[in-house]
C-alpha cells in the first residue's frame, strides 16, 4: 500500500506507522463518555474512513488518510495540522 | 455415526460407501430458545456446550458462509495458556484444559498436539518479565519453566545462539501448550452440536436485530425473520457491524494479521518458538509446512489479505531466529481479520439489550481460546450470570478502568496489542 | 585546561570502493534545523534569501556556493555550511545538528541501483533529479538522500548508526558490482 | 531420448556433467534438469507424497506437481526445486524425494496398498485412543511420513538480496501478449519492466512450431527483446517470477539468478524485487490441465504442451511410442510434432466427436483413455472407443484436458474469477486489480495471433492511460484458430483417477467430502487437502471443483473457487527477508564511548537498539557481581562516569513552549525557571505513564526534554501528535537532538573536583541547576542532576568530542580512585534510592500507582488527565509500588516473584502483587527490591511472602518506602 503524503508524494506505508480513528479530543473536562468514545469506541466503517497515519520515516508529518478499509484504496491524505509555519 | 479405527477398517472393506455427512445443514426454523450470530469457532463451541452442557438444544448456527470460515480456519494453530495478568490468567487456563481431551469429548481427531510453546527472551528485562508471567501462571496451576540460554539451546540447537542481533538469554516454557488442527476444531464442534440437534445453517447471513422494549425478539437475514429468545454475536471480523444492528459501538478496531506456510518439509522443528523481538512465531505443521506469523499490519482493514512490509519483516525474524528456514520456500500467505480491542483481551458480556449477549475482541488469540470461550459463553446464555473465569471480560471495564488487562502494555490504542 | 579532539561519524569506516562505486564520507561544516514558528515562514525566507538561499519547497535543495538550505521534513529545513544569520532565531527554532548525521557520498555507475537495494523511493531521473532531495528509508534506517549529480548521492544518517549505515551501503555495492560485470545486467 | 539436430533452446555441442540420485549424467546448455533426465531416459523421478507411488516429470514450467528434487547439501542444501525450472549447470547435484531408503524402492510404498483405509480425512476418525498416544506414537509417526524434501539443519547460505523497482508500466509475461504489450508501450514512451520466469522471453513461442511474422515464432520473440531490452525506458527482467500483486500497484517478484551468476563472487543468489507500477499488464499464459482417468500419475504421463516443449525447444522425445489424449485441437498439433520428430504415435484419442484428423495416425473420435498399465512407468493405455475398449502399447502418454488461463495475480486481491463457458475455464474479473488489465492466454485469447492481438491492444491502452502519445503500431501476422474444446474433467470407471498429483487426491476423495458434506469448496479442499500442496492446485484446482459440482449436483459457477493466495511460486525465505541473518536484522547504534568501553573489557549488552557496557572488569574481579559492587561503591565514596548518551534528548522552543510543555507533562513546566531543570512525568492520553526524565529551561521560550533510552521514539512521536494535532494552536517546535550531544553523568562525592580538571570553569550550580560551560574552545551543557543519589552532574557536548571528554573523564575519575560504571551499577545506585525505570513504569501503572499523583496539576489540562480520574485508577486497592528486603531466613527476592501475604497459599486467587526490580545493595549489605503491592503505602512495615514457584524461592519481606539510601537526599543536594 502507498499513501500519498502531501509534502513528500506517493511513499510506501512501510515509512508510516497508523494510529487509528482521526477523532477529535475531548477538549479538556473530565472523565465522561465522551472520553470513552475518544480513547475506546469506534464506527470501525468495513468502507471508508478518516484516519491518522504518522510519516515518522519521511517529513514527521501526521496525515488524516482517506481510505477503504476494504478493497484498501487511498482516496486523499491531508495534514493533521496546520503545522506551525503556516 | 461413531468414528474409530474400526469403523474405518470396516468402511474401508467396504468401498468407503457408509460415510454419512459429519452435520446436517437445516434450513431455518421461525423461532429459536437461542439463535447464535456466527459459525466460526466460537460459535459453534458455544452452540456446542449449550447442548452439551445446559441441555439446551432449541439453537440455530447463522453463519453467512461457511461454518469454520472465519479466523478458526485462518491461524496459525496455537493453543497456550501463558498469561499474566488475572482474567486472562484463569479464562485460558480454563481452555487449555478443555482443549486436553477435546478428541473424546467430541469423538474427533483435532489434533490437540502438547509439544510445548516456547517464548525467547532477549534481556534481563525480559527475563524479569517473563519471570513474572510463569510465576501468575504457576499461581494458576498451570506448567510453566524458565529456561536459560543452555536450556533454550538443548531444546532447540537451531537457533541463532553465535552471531544474533538480539541474543537469546532464555525463554518461558509452557511443555502442555501446543497446535491443533485448526479446521477440525470447527468440525468437530459442529459435528457435536449437529448431533445433539442444534440448527447449523450456512449461507444465511443476520441483516438486522430485533428489539422491542430493551429486550432482543429475533433477527432478520437473508433467509428471512427468525424470533429468538436470545441472541448471541460471536462473529470477530465483523462484530462492529453486527453490534451496529442492535444500536451499539463496540470498542474494536478490526486489523488484518497475517500468515505464512513453506513448502512441506521433513520433521525439523518439533515445538512452537516465539521470538519476542521480532514478534514472530513458528511451528511445523503434521504435514510438514512451517507455519509461522508476526505482528499486524498495523492499519484498520476488513480484506482478509496483508502487504509485502510485515510480511518481509516475518521473512527477516525467521532467518534472524532460525537461519537453518532460508531455503525453506514460502508456500501461501493470507490474512484474517482481527477484532482489536482496547487492552488487547476479550469481551464477553451482556448487553445494554436484555438477553443480547457479545462475544467479541479477541485480538489474535481467539484460536486457542475456542473452547473456553463456547464453554463460558454458553454458561453466560444458559444461567445469565457470567462464567467464574471469565467474569473479568466485561464490556465496561475501558469506562470505569476497571480491571483492564493489557498484557503488553501497550495503552488504548487498538493495534499496539 | 583541556582540550578535546575531534572524531568524525564514519572514521574508519569509509572509503569503500566496489567495482566503479565509491562510497566516502563528506564534511558539511555547521548544520542548523531551521523550524519557523507561526506565521513566519515568509520571514525566515527573506533572511535565507538575503544569505543567497532561501525557503525550499519540499524535496529542494537551495544551494550558494558552499552553503545550502535542505529540506528536512515538516516546516523543517536544514541550513548547511554557513552558521545562521543573526535574528533567524526570532523567526524560527533553531537547533545545532552539526554532529548528529554521518553524512556519505555515494558516486559511480549504478548508484542508483545501490540505493533501489535499501531505500524505496522512486529515483528514476524524472522523478527525482539532480537537486531533489528526501527524507525516508534506508534499510531498516531513517535517512535523508540527496541526489548532487546523475550518479553520485549524499546520503545522511543518524551518527550512532553509521557502522550500520556504511556496512549495508557496502554489501549493496558488492552485489552491484558483482551483477554488473555479468550479462544479465545491474539493476 | 535427445533428438539429433532438434532443440532450439540447447547448444548440442557444450556438454554438462550432473548427477541424479548419486548417478553421473550428460545434459546440454540449455537443459533444465527436467528435459536432462528426460534426454537420459529417466523417468521415475519422485515418489508421491501420501502414497509414494512413482512419479515422473509431469510438466514444463513452475507449475510442475511431481518432479521435486534436492539440489546441494548442507548450508546450499534447498529441497522441493521443480526439476522443470532448474537450469542445468556443470556438477549439478540432484536427489529425489520423501523415500526411503531409495526411489526405486520405497518402504512407505506400501501405503498405496493401504489406500482404502486413509483416503480423505482418515485421521480425524481415529488416532484418538489411548489419548497419550497422539504424542507419543502417532504424531510422530505421521510427521515422519508426510513432508517432501528435508532442510539440511545447518544456517542457510545468505546469499540473497532485495530491492526495489519503479515503473510506468510493469508486463507480467514475456510472451507474444507481454512482448507485444511492452512494445507498444515503450514505443509511446513509458518506462517499462517486462517479468518474465523464464530463462528467455519468448513464452509459448519458445515451445511450438509455427512462425511469427513469417519467421520462427521463437526468432520473432528474440528478435523483439533485443529490440526493447536495447530501449533505456525499457527493462527485461528474466528468469523473474512475479510473486503477488499487492495494494497500491506494488507487486512482490522473485528473480533467481543464472547459474552463472550466482557463483560469481559477490554476486546474488536471488533477488526479492517490490516492484511499483502505475499500471500493469498480465500476460502470465495459461496452464494445461490433466485429464481424470484411472492410473493417470504414472511417469510417462504428461502433459500434452510439456511433449511438445520437450520436443522443440530440448529436442527431446518423452518416449518411444506415444499415446495423445485430449479434448481439443492441441492433441493434433502435439500428434504432428511427435511425428514431426520422429516419435511412433501409437494412436490419437480425441473425446470429441465429429472431428476430423488430418494426419497419418490411428484416430479414435469420441473416444477417451480409461486406464494405464505400468510398473515404474506408463507400458500401456486402456482406450475405450466406439468399438469397445483396446489397449495400446505405449511409455508416453500426452495429455491435453485443455487450458486455464493463469489469472491468480488478478485475484490477490480478493477477487473471484468467472466461468467463461464457451473456454470452460475461469477468467479474472474486469478490474480485479486496480490498474491492472489481462491479456493474451491469460484472458482466454488463445491462438497466437488473439495473443499478440490482445497484448497490442492492452499495452496501447496504458500508454493512453498514462497519458502519453499512442503510437501506430500493428501485431505481426501469425496462427490463428478457434479453440474447440469439450469439457472433460473425469473418466468415469474403476480406480483410482488423481485430480491433486501432489497431495494424492483422487476423484474418490472429492466425491466422499462431498458425500460427508463438505460440499463447500473450502470444506472440500481442507478435508481433502486439495490444491494445498506446493503447486497450489495450478494443475487440479479447476477439475476438482468440477468434479464436486458434480457430486453435489450443482453447476461449477455455483460451486465457486477457492482463494488465490500470494506468492504464485513457492519463494525462498532467505530472498524475503534478505540481510536480516545475525546483526543484519535490526541497526546497531553506539555512543561516542563505544569504544572505550569495548577496551576496558565491558560487556555491551543491548538497550534497544542501542549497546551499552555492562560493567567494566578490573583485574581479580573474576565475577560481574564483584565489578558491580566496586562501580557502586565507587559512586557511593568517590566517583563514577556513565555514558548515558543514549537517552533522548528533545529540543522545544516557541512563545508557547510552556504552555505546550505543560499540556504534554503532569506538571507545570511553565513554572521552571530558567537555568533550572525539573523531573517530568508524562502520562498515555489513556491515563497511564508514558515515560518520565528531566526537563531543563535552558532559555525563556527554550527547553530541553529528556526521554528515558527506551521511550525516546515513543514521545518524539507523541510530541509531534501533541504539537501538530492535539494543540496546533500553540506555537511550540519539537526536534530531537539526541544524536547531536554526547551525554556523561559524572556522580559521586568527587564529581565537582572531576569537573574542576576537565571544564574551564565550574559554575557554581544549584541542585536540579542548568549552566552553559567550556571545555576549551567547546561550548558544552552541564547540568546537575542525579539518577544515583549522589552528588552528579550530567555534562553534555556536542558528539563529535564525546570520545575525547569520555576518556578524559574517566581518566580523571580513576586518578580519584574512582572510574567508569555500567548499566548493572546504575542499576543498583537507583534501586537503592528507589528511583523508578521501564521495570515499574511497564505500561500498566498510573502516577497514582508509583506514589506520584502529587506531580498531577490540577489546575491545567494535559494528556492523560481525565483518563487518569477514572475511578478504576484510583482505586487504594490497586497496587503500589513498594520496596522490599529480605527479613527471613532466605535473603535473596528475584525480580518476576509475585508477592503474598505471609500464610497465604501462593495461588492466584491470593496474588497480592509482583517484584520488578531486585539487587544486591553493597551499601546496605543485602538484598532490596522494587514491587507493586495491592494498597502497599498503606502496608509499609507489613511482611509478605515473596514466591517465585520457577526458581523455588520463597522469602519473607518486609514491605519499605522505596528508597534506601539517604531518603531525604541530603546527598545529591549537597
Amino acid at each position: 500500500m502507498r499513501l500519498p503524503c502531501p509534502l513528500c508524494g506517493a511513499r510506501d506505508i512501510r515509512e508510516f506507522s497508523h494510529m487509528g480513528a482521526a477523532l477529535a479530543r475531548p477538549d479538556g473536562g473530565d472523565w465522561g463518555p465522551d472520553w470513552n468514545d475518544y480513547l475506546h469506541n469506534r464506527d470501525n466503517p468495513a468502507g471508508q474512513t478518516e484516519e491518522l497515519w504518522y510519516h515518522g520515516q519521511g517529513c514527521g508529518g501526521w496525515l488524516v488518510v482517506t481510505r477503504d478499509t476494504v478493497r484498501h484504496e487511498v482516496r486523499g491524505a491531508r495534514l493533521a495540522g496546520e503545522g506551525a509555519g503556516a | 455415526m461413531r468414528f474409530s479405527a474400526l469403523r474405518i477398517l470396516k468402511e474401508g472393506l467396504t468401498g468407503n460407501r457408509g460415510w454419512q455427512a459429519h452435520w446436517a445443514d437445516a434450513t431455518p426454523k421461525d423461532r429459536y430458545e437461542v439463535v447464535i450470530i456466527g459459525g466460526g469457532g466460537h460459535g459453534l463451541a458455544t452452540a456446542y456446550y449449550l447442548a452439551a452442557r445446559h441441555g439446551i438444544t432449541n439453537v440455530a448456527v447463522l453463519e453467512k458462509g461457511y461454518l469454520g470460515g472465519g479466523n478458526v480456519g485462518r491461524n496459525t494453530t496455537i493453543v497456550r495458556a501463558n498469561y499474566g495478568l488475572p482474567g486472562n490468567s484463569e479464562f485460558y487456563s480454563h481452555s487449555l484444559r478443555l482443549w486436553e481431551g477435546l478428541e473424546q469429548e467430541l469423538n474427533y481427531n483435532v489434533m490437540m498436539s502438547q509439544r510445548g510453546v516456547l517464548n525467547l527472551c532477549h534481556s534481563d528485562g525480559q527475563r524479569d518479565a517473563f519471570a513474572r508471567r510463569g510465576n501468575a501462571m504457576r499461581n494458576q496451576g498451570d506448567d510453566a519453566e524458565l529456561l536459560d540460554r543452555e536450556g533454550v539451546r538443548r531444546m532447540v540447537p537451531f537457533l541463532d545462539f553465535e552471531s544474533a542481533r538480539f541474543p537469546i538469554h532464555g525463554g518461558l516454557l509452557q511443555r502442555r501448550a501446543g497446535t491443533a488442527r485448526h479446521d477440525a476444531v470447527a468440525w468437530g464442534f459442529a459435528r457435536g452440536a449437529s448431533a445433539r440437534g442444534v440448527d447449523l445453517i450456512q449461507n444465511c447471513e443476520v441483516t438486522g436485530i430485533d428489539i422491542a422494549d430493551g429486550r432482543v425478539t429475533g433477527v432478520q437475514t437473508t433467509r428471512g425473520a427468525i424470533r429468538a429468545g436470545k441472541v448471541a454475536m460471536i462473529v470477530a471480523g465483523r462484530s462492529s457491524q453486527v453490534a451496529a444492528m442492535a444500536g451499539m459501538r463496540l470498542p474494536i478496531e478490526s486489523h488484518v494479521l497475517q500468515a505464512f506456510v513453506t513448502e512441506g518439509l521433513k520433521p525439523c522443528l518439533d515445538h512452537v518458538v516465539t521470538f519476542g523481538m521480532g514478534h514472530f512465531y513458528i511451528s511445523q505443521s503434521d504435514k510438514g509446512g512451517l507455519v509461522f506469523g508476526g505482528d499486524l499490519d498495523f492499519y484498520a482493514s476488513y480484506a482478509a489479505r496483508g502487504n509485502l512490509p510485515m510480511a518481509e519483516h516475518v521473512m527477516e525474524a525467521g532467518l534472524a531466529l532460525m537461519p537453518m528456514i532460508g531455503n525453506a520456500q514460502l508456500l501461501r500467505s493470507w490474512g484474517g481479520i482481527m477484532d482489536m480491542s482496547p487492552d488487547g483481551s476479550p469481551i464477553i458480556d451482556r448487553t445494554h439489550v436484555e438477553g443480547l449477549i457479545v462475544n467479541c475482541g479477541w485480538c489474535y488469540g481467539g484460536f486457542k481460546a475456542v473452547p473456553g470461550s463456547g464453554d463460558v459463553t454458553a454458561h453466560l446464555i444458559a444461567t445469565g450470570t457470567p462464567h467464574p473465569v471469565a467474569a473479568r471480560f466485561r464490556l465496561d471495564r475501558f469506562a470505569t478502568g476497571r480491571g483492564l488487562m493489557d498484557e503488553e502494555g501497550t495503552g488504548s490504542q487498538h493495534n499496539l496489542h | 585546561m583541556a582540550d578535546l579532539v575531534e572524531k568524525s561519524p564514519c572514521a574508519g569506516l569509509v572509503p569503500v570502493a566496489a567495482g566503479a562505486l565509491r562510497l566516502s564520507e563528506i564534511a558539511l561544516g555547521p548544520i542548523t534545523s531551521v523550524a519557523p514558528y507561526k506565521g513566519q515562514a515568509a520571514a525566515v525566507a527573506a533572511m535565507l534569501g538575503a544569505q543567497g538561499l532561501g525557503w525550499p519547497a519540499p524535496g529542494q535543495v537551495i544551494a550558494q556556493g558552499a552553503a545550502r538550505v535542505q529540506w528536512f521534513g515538516l516546516d523543517l529545513a536544514l541550513l548547511i555550511g554557513v552558521a545562521p544569520g543573526a535574528g533567524l532565531a526570532d523567526h524560527a527554532a533553531l537547533a545545532d545538528q552539526s554532529d548528529g548525521w554521518a553524512v556519505l557520498r555515494l558516486e559511480g555507475a549504478g548508484a542508483g541501483d545501490v540505493l533501489a537495494r535499501l531505500t524505496p523511493l522512486d529515483l528514476r531521473e524524472s522523478i527525482f533529479g539532480v537537486g531533489q532531495t528526501a527524507r525516508s528509508d534506508l534499510g531498516h534506517m531513517a535517512a535523508a538522500i540527496t541526489r548532487v549529480e546523475a550518479e553520485a548521492y549524499e546520503i545522511m544518517g543518524f551518527r550512532s548508526m553509521a557502522g550500520t549505515l556504511v556496512h549495508e551501503m557496502a554489501a549493496a555495492m558488492t552485489r552491484v558490482a558483482a551483477r554488473r560485470t555479468s550479462p544479465a545486467k545491474g539493476r | 531420448m535427445r533428438i539429433d539436430g532438434k532443440g532450439r533452446g540447447i547448444d548440442h555441442s557444450r556438454v554438462l556433467r550432473f548427477s541424479f540420485d548419486g548417478q553421473g549424467y550428460e545434459g546440454v546448455a540449455g537443459d533444465t534438469l527436467a528435459s536432462a533426465l528426460l534426454a537420459n531416459g529417466v523417468r521415475m523421478v519422485a515418489r508421491s507424497f501420501k502414497y509414494h507411488r512413482p512419479r515422473g516429470i509431469m510438466t514444463a514450467g513452475s507449475e510442475e506437481p511431481n518432479a521435486l528434487v534436492t539440489l546441494g547439501r548442507g548450508a546450499a542444501q534447498a529441497p522441493n526445486q521443480r526439476a522443470t525450472v532448474v537450469e542445468m549447470h556443470e556438477g549439478l547435484e540432484a536427489r529425489s524425494q520423501n523415500r526411503w531408503p531409495s526411489l526405486g524402492f520405497d518402504v512407505l510404498a506400501v501405503n498405496d496398498l493401504m489406500a482404502p483405509f486413509i483416503g480423505a480425512g482418515f485421521y480425524y476418525k481415529t488416532f484418538m485412543w489411548p489419548r497419550a498416544f497422539w504424542e507419543r506414537v502417532y504424531e510422530p509417526a505421521i510427521r515422519r511420513a508426510a513432508g517432501l524434501g528435508a532442510l539440511s539443519g545447518v544456517a542457510a547460505e545468505d546469499g540473497h538480496e532485495r530491492a526495489y523497482a519503479h515503473c510506468d508500466l510493469l508486463v507480467i509475461g514475456a510472451g507474444p501478449a507481454g512482448l507485444m504489450a511492452a512494445w507498444a508501450a515503450a514505443e509511446a514512451g513509458a518506462d517499462v519492466i517486462l517479468a518474465e520466469e523464464d530463462l528467455a522471453p519468448g513464452g509459448r513461442l519458445l515451445a511450438e512450431a509455427e512462425e511469427v511474422d513469417g519467421i520462427e515464432g521463437a526468432d520473432w520473440a528474440a528478435g523483439l527483446a533485443r529490440d526493447l531490452a536495447a530501449r533505456p525506458n525499457v527493462r527485461i527482467m528474466t528468469r523473474t517470477s512475479v510473486t503477488g500483486a499487492y495494494d497500491g500497484g506494488t507487486y512482490g517478484a522473485f528473480e533467481r539468478s543464472a547459474p552463472g551468476m550466482a557463483a560469481r563472487h559477490g554476486a546474488p543468489k536471488g533477488c526479492f524485487w517490490r516492484i511499483v507500477a502505475r499500471r500493469a499488464v498480465l500476460a502470465s499464459g495459461a496452464l494445461e490441465r490433466p485429464v481424470a482417468f484411472a492410473a493417470n500419475d504414472r511417469p510417462g504421463v504428461m502433459m500434452a504442451g510439456a511433449v511438445r516443449a520437450y520436443l522443440n525447444r530440448w529436442g527431446v522425445a518423452p518416449g518411444q511410442s506415444a499415446v495423445v489424449f485430449g479434448n481439443n485441437d492441441g492433441a493434433h498439433r502435439t500428434v504432428a510434432d511427435l511425428q514431426g520428430a520422429g516419435v511412433h504415435v501409437a494412436a490419437l484419442v480425441d473425446a470429441r466427436t465429429g472431428v476430423e484428423c488430418a494426419l497419418d495416425v490411428p484416430f479414435y473420435a469420441g473416444a477417451q483413455v480409461t486406464g494405464t498399465s505400468g510398473r515404474r512407468g506408463l507400458e500401456a493405455v486402456m482406450v475405450a472407443t466406439a468399438k469397445g475398449e483396446v489397449r495400446l502399447a505405449a511409455d508416453c502418454l500426452a495429455v491435453s484436458g485443455g487450458w486455464n488461463p493463469t489469472v491468480h495475480l488478478a485475484c490477490h486481491m480478493g477477487a473471484r474469477p468467472v466461468w467463461d463457458e464457451s473456454l470452460a475455464a475461469f477468467l479474472a474479473p474486469e478490474g480485479a486489480v486496480p490498474g491492472m488489465e489481462v491479456a493474451g492466454a491469460a484472458a482466454g485469447r488463445f491462438s497466437t495471433r488473439a495473443c499478440l492481438a490482445s497484448g497490442l491492444e492492452a499495452g496501447l491502452r496504458a500508454a493512453r492511460d498514462l497519458g502519453l502519445p499512442v503510437p501506430n503500431i500493428t501485431a505481426p501476422p501469425a496462427q490463428d484458430g478457434r479453440y474447440d474444446i469439450l469439457p472433460l474433467w473425469q473418466v468415469p470407471g474403476r480406480g483410482r483417477a488423481w485430480l491433486d498429483f501432489q497431495n494424492d487426491v483422487t476423484v474418490k476423495d472429492v466425491v466422499q467430502a462431498a458425500k460427508e458434506n463438505f460440499r463447500s469448496v473450502e470444506h472440500m479442499k481442507r478435508y481433502t487437502t486439495q490444491g494445498m500442496a506446493p503447486d497450489q492446485g495450478k494443475n487440479s484446482n479447476v477439475a476438482a471443483l468440477a468434479v464436486l459440482a458434480a457430486a453435489s449436483g450443482r453447476t461449477i459457477p455455483e460451486t465457486g473457487t477457492t482463494t488465490f493466495r500470494p506468492p504464485y511460486v513457492p519463494v525462498p525465505v532467505a530472498a524475503m527477508g534478505a540481510g536480516a541473518r545475525g546483526k543484519g536484522f535490526a541497526p546497531e547504534r553506539l555512543t561516542t564511548s563505544h569504544g572505550a568501553s569495548v577496551v576496558r573489557g565491558a560487556p555491551m549488552i543491548e538497550a534497544g537498539l542501542w549497546y551499552r557496557p555492562s560493567y567494566f572488569p578490573r583485574a581479580g574481579e573474576t565475577h560481574w557481581r564483584q565489578s558491580c559492587d566496586r562501580e557502586v561503591a565507587m559512586v557511593r565514596q568517590s566517583v563514577g562516569v556513565c555514558d548515558v548518551s543514549t537517552l533522548g534528548k528533545i529540543d522545544v522552543q516557541g512563545p508557547d513552549a510552556a504552555r505546550f510543555l505543560d499540556f504534554v507533562y503532569t506538571n507545570a513546566m511553565s513554572k521552571l525557571a530558567e537555568g533550572r531543570v525539573r523531573y517530568g512525568l508524562m502520562l498515555r492520553e489513556d491515563g497511564h505513564v508514558m515515560d518520565d526524565g528531566t526537563c531543563a529551561r535552558l532559555g525563556a521560550a527554550h527547553y530541553l526534554v529528556t526521554t528515558t533510552t527506551a521511550a525516546a521514539g515513543q514521545v518524539m512521536r507523541h510530541l509531534d501528535f501533541a504539537a501538530q494535532v492535539l494543540r496546533s494552536d500553540l506555537d511550540a517546535r519539537a526536534i530531537s537532538v539526541t544524536e547531536q550531544w554526547a551525554q556523561f553523568a559524572v556522580a559521586g562525592p568527587n564529581a565537582r573536583d572531576v569537573l574542576a580538571g576537565v571544564l574551564d570553569e565550574v559554575p557554581d550550580l544549584p541542585f536540579m541547576g542548568f549552566g552553559e560551560v567550556r571545555i576549551g574552545a567547546v561550548a558544552a551543557r552541564l547540568f546537575r542532576i542525579s539518577f544515583s543519589g549522589e552528588l552528579g552532574y550530567e555534562i553534555a557536548v556536542p558528539a563529535r568530542f564525546g570520545a575525547a571528554l569520555s576518556d578524559l573523564l574517566v581518566a580523571r575519575a580513576e586518578a580519584m580512585g574512582g572510574g567508569a560504571y555500567g548499566m548493572e551499577a546504575l542499576n543498583v545506585l537507583r534501586i537503592e534510592k528507589g528511583f523508578i525505570t521501564h521495570a515499574e513504569i511497564h505500561g500498566r501503572v498510573t502516577a497514582f500507582d508509583i506514589g506520584m499523583q502529587g506531580v498531577m496539576s490540577t489546575k491545567k489540562d494535559f494528556v492523560g488527565r481525565a483518563a487518569a480520574s477514572r475511578p478504576g485508577l484510583m482505586e487504594e486497592g490497586r497496587e503500589q509500588l513498594v520496596g522490599l528486603k529480605p527479613v527471613g531466613e532466605i535473603k535473596e527476592i528475584l525480580a518476576g516473584a509475585h508477592l503474598f501475604d505471609e500464610g497465604a497459599e501462593a495461588v492466584s486467587a491470593n496474588d497480592r502483587g509482583y517484584v520488578t526490580s531486585a539487587c544486591y545493595s553493597p551499601t546496605l549489605g543485602h538484598v532490596i527490591a522494587l514491587g507493586f503491592l495491592a494498597r502497599g503505602r498503606a502496608r509499609i512495615g507489613e511482611r509478605v511472602r515473596a514466591v517465585d514457584h520457577l526458581r523455588g524461592s520463597v522469602t519473607i519481606c518486609e514491605v519499605c518506602a522505596p528508597g534506601w539510601v539517604d531518603p531525604e537526599g541530603g546527598r545529591m543536594r549537597g
